[in-house]
């Protein structure tokens, strides 16, 4: 196929499944919230359980006047949600939706992804710090000092599937895990890494997870009871939708991770070959689909931490025991 | 006073009020004040202004929560409200108020220290009991009552360049003289209402118009 | 805190077991416009006016303690009752105007009232673009009348 | 961790090397955590709060001043808005009070009537604690949980009294239920609607299932808990210094509570505990509220068994006219201690008024108990105290 043909169709899908999504998932938290709370959400926009309120409040926004403080640096503030954005949609590249099915299949996917997804952490300081607000500015420091301390357990766990798997290629992860386990009775076993022996790993990188995404229980960087909206307090527009896409985005791209690096992707045990090109993508959305569930459902429970006992559940947990994952992982790795 | 006429008392209240004169007369004795008044199981102990400080905090050892403090403006100049019964007789001053309560039992008395309208000035109450700040804060904007030694008498309610001090009994209350009474307009009055009242009810509308 | 830190957290679970079955229960939800709740009888919506009761006797814009109450009479002769007799001289109401944009909705206007000219209506639906429109005259004050409902019974004990 | 009033004392090496100037910020009166018009001027550093100065005001009423041109009829339909939230708790010091002055006996069902109804007063104040609480932790959930139930409470208070938050239902003497139905109805006897003590207990059944679950989500949260235990802690003596009252008082150990020492509600006949904790901390605040929902509970229910039958008014002149004298009187608000100082000139109007609003104490502690705090402390101790801005300013 011609280079740049494949290029443009696979940003157009790589867009379109994105923003479609952040869209869904966004219905889906205003859903699922609502009636946790005994309320109805959305319920007239779209004509049927109110599907198109997303939609609505993305016009909305867009009609907006763009506000920036008199004080703020323009520049920084008007870029600082594209940065945010387009960390988010570069984690897509190397996500695997079907043995064929992917972005671009780089030797260093892993490593790719938790260097890019890193990147919004820039953007939100760049946009605490250019609100020219005082809440802005504690936000942006909470957030930076919060997504430090979280990056590292996040990589830590990462590292112990790279070992397990013995890739750094994404697509060599999801076959790692449908290689066979063991056999009874004939039967072939596979199973995903969340199963052979990472339930550790996969915790610690849900929290961490949980933890880059800034939502509760680790939402101190917009904790609105505290800091009004924090970074984003002065957003408005088509900027802030920018960062609410964004933060969505980045809601499914790291269930993606998750997905992949622990539930094995796109594979389901027993198919292979073609017929996972087709319901590979299916079965990677309903994985994606349940972490991000339980991603809301934790939103909608739970209140927040404070900012020095977050610090201190990175330091003092996270990280030591994503050590100790990655020396017994390594251990039984080289053990059989 | 205390045994007004319109107080019908009967049994159980006079059994309830003897002990509290017991009592406000044994913390006059304690806390060294002038003397008392019991109405309306009401205790308010009279007490010297010099004295202020030392009364309430003597008095704070047994009533150990600080309930509140503030202040009454005696006043002949009356823009709002009715005017005190007797005019002629009353002697204009300021009344400044700090209730005290048990948190054991129902014990608790006001005790009030009486200010010139000349020289309205008192103790502060702020470093022995730390509460009283507040008050002292309202009360002196309110009344223009100067409580010394309170190192953060600025305006707790109202705006910084507020003039005049809103509670005095001089100071007009301009909702009410910004528009007539609706109530206030000429119609016969009806015989229903002079036959029940035995205020006539031209009066009460006047009364009711809050003397705008 | 190291005892906090531990996995499982029994309570944080017992949250969300709470949560989920919240969620896949009917939420408890009337849907305003098109389903509108009853209120009680005695809820006080809105004062509606009885003309014909309505002797002009001020009271009401009198106890008014917000003074919303604008009333407007004048007297009038009428033929005697019986002939022969003396001409009675009746107050007639020209206007009776309450501004709902100040009534504080204490409800002592009806209690005063010694003729019953004045009642709760539990009627709610009369909000107004524009605050100024909130002033409402004798003829709506009328038409709320009608849903003035029926005394509840009351309770034996 | 958190003692209160710790020096503030840079922790980390680098912050002693590079001297950092404090920030001022200002919290409020726009924003999510202040309960409507508060402001605070805090001075930080970091997330370290150094000392704070509370700007009270923004809803400042001036209801002392208007009450001196109101009758005594009149001022209750005022008073029952200053602390919004338990509007018909507020109405019973002050009619209370006046009734002290004019020496007026209210009949014993009038009475229980205000107990019942003051305690869904309380039920419901304390359901916008439940709610509002959890939301400045973070707790979104436990909001709608909370006001969908106060909403049985409410529409128990408007069934009797016309009114869901101002109920303006007492009068000198006893009670009085709005009119509403009847064309020509109006001199009819009006009493407790039928069904009413049904529907009463079977939504006391309902706050007995919304303190479960609140519990569930809420109280046995370790992540609550995280937040709220040995946060704010407020000994008992200076709670007593600022005049801390209501559950905040004994949150911190001392059993005051005046439906146990004043006589002014048949209280003496109903069978409930005082809520207390040792603590003070905001656990402990929020604690001792969710226990005086269930002593609520207790009280409506014993309370509609016993209430006895007879008239809800005492004979009163048709114009009130309060004797010369001077009154304190006083009452267990949810909140705290609320209290009216009735100053009668023998009118028809108070000669003064001075209300004891126990938000305004509650709120007077803030800039002791904030210094050296970390900011998501201010709003979890904040919170905790409970006021109400309209109570606060009056």
């Amino acid at each position: 196929m011609n280079f740049w043909l494949e290029l443009v169709l696979k940003l157009v899908v790589v867009l379109g499944f994105v923003l479609t999504g952040a869209l869904v998932v966004i219905y889906a938290e205003l859903k699922a919230g609502s009636h946790m709370q005994s309320r109805i959400g959305p319920y007239y926009a779209g004509g049927r359980w109110g599907w198109a309120q997303p939609l609505a409040d993305g016009l909305k926004f867009l009609q907006k006047e763009d506000l920036a403080p008199a004080a703020a640096d323009r520049t920084v503030f008007g870029w600082a949600p594209y940065v945010v954005m387009m960390s988010t949609l570069a984690i897509f590249v190397v996500i695997p939706f079907g043995p064929d099915m992917v972005g671009r299949d780089l030797d260093l996917g892993a490593y790719y992804l938790l260097a890019i997804s890193s990147l919004s952490v820039l953007g939100i300081l760049m946009a605490g710090w250019s609100s020219a607000n005082k809440y802005s500015l504690m936000g942006g420091l909470r957030a930076a000092a919060q997504l430090i301390a979280y990056e590292l357990p996040l990589v830590l766990a990462v590292v112990a599937v790279v070992i397990q798997a013995g890739t750094m290629s994404l697509n060599g992860i999801v076959e790692a895990q449908s290689q066979t386990w063991f056999t009874v009775a004939g039967l072939e076993i596979s199973a995903p890494f969340l199963i052979k022996g990472q339930i550790l790993g996969f915790m610690i990188f849900m929290i961490a997870a949980v933890a880059e995404l800034s939502r509760i229980p680790f939402d101190m960087p917009i904790a609105e009871s505290e800091l009004t909206m924090g970074y984003l307090t002065e957003y408005s527009g088509i900027r802030f939708t920018m960062f609410f896409l964004g933060e969505y985005a980045s809601m499914i791209g790291l269930s993606a991770i998750a997905a992949t690096l622990y539930l094995g992707g796109y594979d389901v045990p027993g198919l292979s070959g073609n017929i996972l090109n087709v319901v590979g993508p299916g079965v990677m959305i309903f994985k994606i689909a349940i972490l991000v569930f339980i991603i809301i459902w934790i939103r909608w429970t739970w209140p927040r931490l404070r900012e020095d006992q977050l610090q201190k559940l990175a330091w003092h947990w996270l990280i030591p025991l994503a050590l100790a994952n990655i020396a017994i992982v390594a251990v039984f790795k080289v053990a059989f | 006073m205390s045994d007004s006429p319109d107080t019908t008392e009967t049994e159980a209240d006079v059994a309830v009020i003897d002990p509290l004169e017991g009592y406000a007369e044994a913390l006059v004795e304690k806390v060294g004040a002038i003397g008392f008044t019991l109405e309306f199981d009401t205790v308010r102990i009279h007490v010297e202004p010099s004295r202020w400080v030392d009364t309430i905090v003597t008095a704070n050892e047994d009533l150990e929560l600080f309930s509140w403090l503030s202040a009454i403006d005696w006043s002949k100049d009356v823009e709002v409200g009715d005017p005190v019964d007797d005019v002629d007789a009353l002697e204009e001053r300021f009344e400044v108020l700090c209730r005290l309560s048990s948190v054991q039992n129902g014990d608790g008395a006001i005790f009030v220290a009486t200010l010139s309208k000349d020289n309205p000035s008192i103790a502060s109450l702020m470093h022995e009991i730390p509460g009283a700040e507040w008050h002292e804060r309202e009360a002196h904007e309110m009344f223009g009552i100067d409580f010394e030694g309170n190192t953060h008498l600025i305006p707790l309610y109202l705006p910084d360049d507020f003039v005049g001090n809103p509670l005095l009994k001089s100071y007009p209350l301009l909702s009410r003289e910004v528009k007539p009474n609706p109530g206030d307009v000429d119609v016969e009055p009806m015989p229903a209402v002079e036959a029940e009242a035995e205020t006539p009810a031209e009066v009460t509308s006047e009364e009711a118009a809050g003397d705008a | 805190m190291s005892k906090k830190v531990q996995f499982p957290f029994p309570g944080l679970f017992k949250g969300m077991w709470l949560t989920l079955k919240t969620m896949v229960k009917p939420a408890p939800v009337t849907m305003y416009p098109e389903v509108q709740e009853i209120p009680v009888p005695r809820a006080r919506g809105v004062i509606a006016l009885d003309v014909d009761n309505c002797t002009v006797c001020m009271l009401c814009a009198r106890e008014c303690p917000d003074w919303c109450i604008y009333i407007e009479g004048h007297k009038q002769e009428e033929p005697p009752s019986k002939p022969g007799g003396r001409p009675k001289v009746r107050a007639t109401l020209d206007r009776f105007d309450i501004d709902y944009s100040l009534c504080m909705y204490c409800g002592i206007c009806v209690e005063v009232c010694p003729f019953d000219a004045l009642y709760w209506s539990p009627e709610y639906e009369y909000s107004e673009g524009s605050v100024s429109n909130l002033l409402h005259n004798k003829e709506k004050l009328t038409e709320w009348l009608a849903t003035v409902p029926e005394a509840p019974s009351l309770e034996s004990r | 961790m958190t003692t209160p009033g710790m020096i503030h004392r840079s922790e980390s090496a680098v912050s002693v090397e590079l001297q950092t100037p404090d920030m001022t910020i200002n919290i409020g009166p726009q924003h999510p955590s202040t309960h409507g018009v508060l402001r605070l001027v805090a001075n930080i550093d970091g997330e370290r709060v150094i000392d704070v100065d509370p700007v009270i005001g923004y809803m400042h009423r001036g209801y002392e001043k208007i009450s001196e041109v109101r009758t005594y009829a009149q001022i209750t339909a005022l008073v029952n808005r200053i602390d919004w939230v338990s509007g018909f708790a507020n109405e019973i010091p002050f009619i209370v009070g006046v009734e002290k002055l004019m020496g007026v006996e209210v009949p014993e069902r009038a009475q229980y009537i205000r107990m019942i109804l003051t305690e869904l007063a309380r039920i419901s104040s304390h359901l916008v604690f439940m709610s509002s609480y959890p939301l400045e932790l973070g707790a979104t959930t436990p909001l709608m949980h909370a006001l969908r139930e106060r909403e049985y409470i409410l529409e128990l208070i408007e069934e009797m009294t016309g009114g869901r938050f101002h109920p303006n239902f007492n009068r000198v003497g006893g009670v009085k239920p709005a009119y509403g139905g009847g064309s020509t109805t109006k001199k009819q006897a009006m009493d407790i609607p039928s069904g009413y003590f049904q529907r009463t207990l079977e939504a006391m059944d309902r706050m007995d299932q919304i303190c479960k679950d609140i519990d569930t989500l809420v109280t046995g949260n370790e992540l609550i808990k995280m937040r709220t235990v040995n946060v704010g802690v407020i000994p008992a003596d200076k709670a007593l210094e600022y005049g801390l009252t209501g559950p905040n008082l004994r949150a911190s150990g001392v059993a005051y509570d005046l439906r146990k020492i004043e006589n002014y509600l048949p209280y003496d006949e109903v069978d409930f505990e005082v809520a207390v904790r040792e603590g003070g901390d905001c656990f402990d605040r929020y604690v001792v509220r969710l226990d005086e929902i269930r002593e609520s509970v207790k009280i409506v229910r014993q309370a509609v068994d016993q209430i006895p039958k007879g008239p809800l008014q005492a004979k009163v002149p048709r114009i009130l006219k309060a004797p010369k004298g001077q009154v304190y009187s006083r009452a267990e608000n949810p909140k705290g201690e609320f209290g009216f100082y009735i100053v009668s000139e023998g009118g028809k109007m108070p000669y003064r008024l001075k209300i004891r609003s126990s938000s305004f104490s509650n709120l007077s502690i803030l800039p002791w108990i904030l210094k050296g705090q970390l900011v998501p402390d201010l709003v979890a101790i904040m919170g905790s105290l409970d006021f109400v801005l309209g109570d606060v300013d009056r």
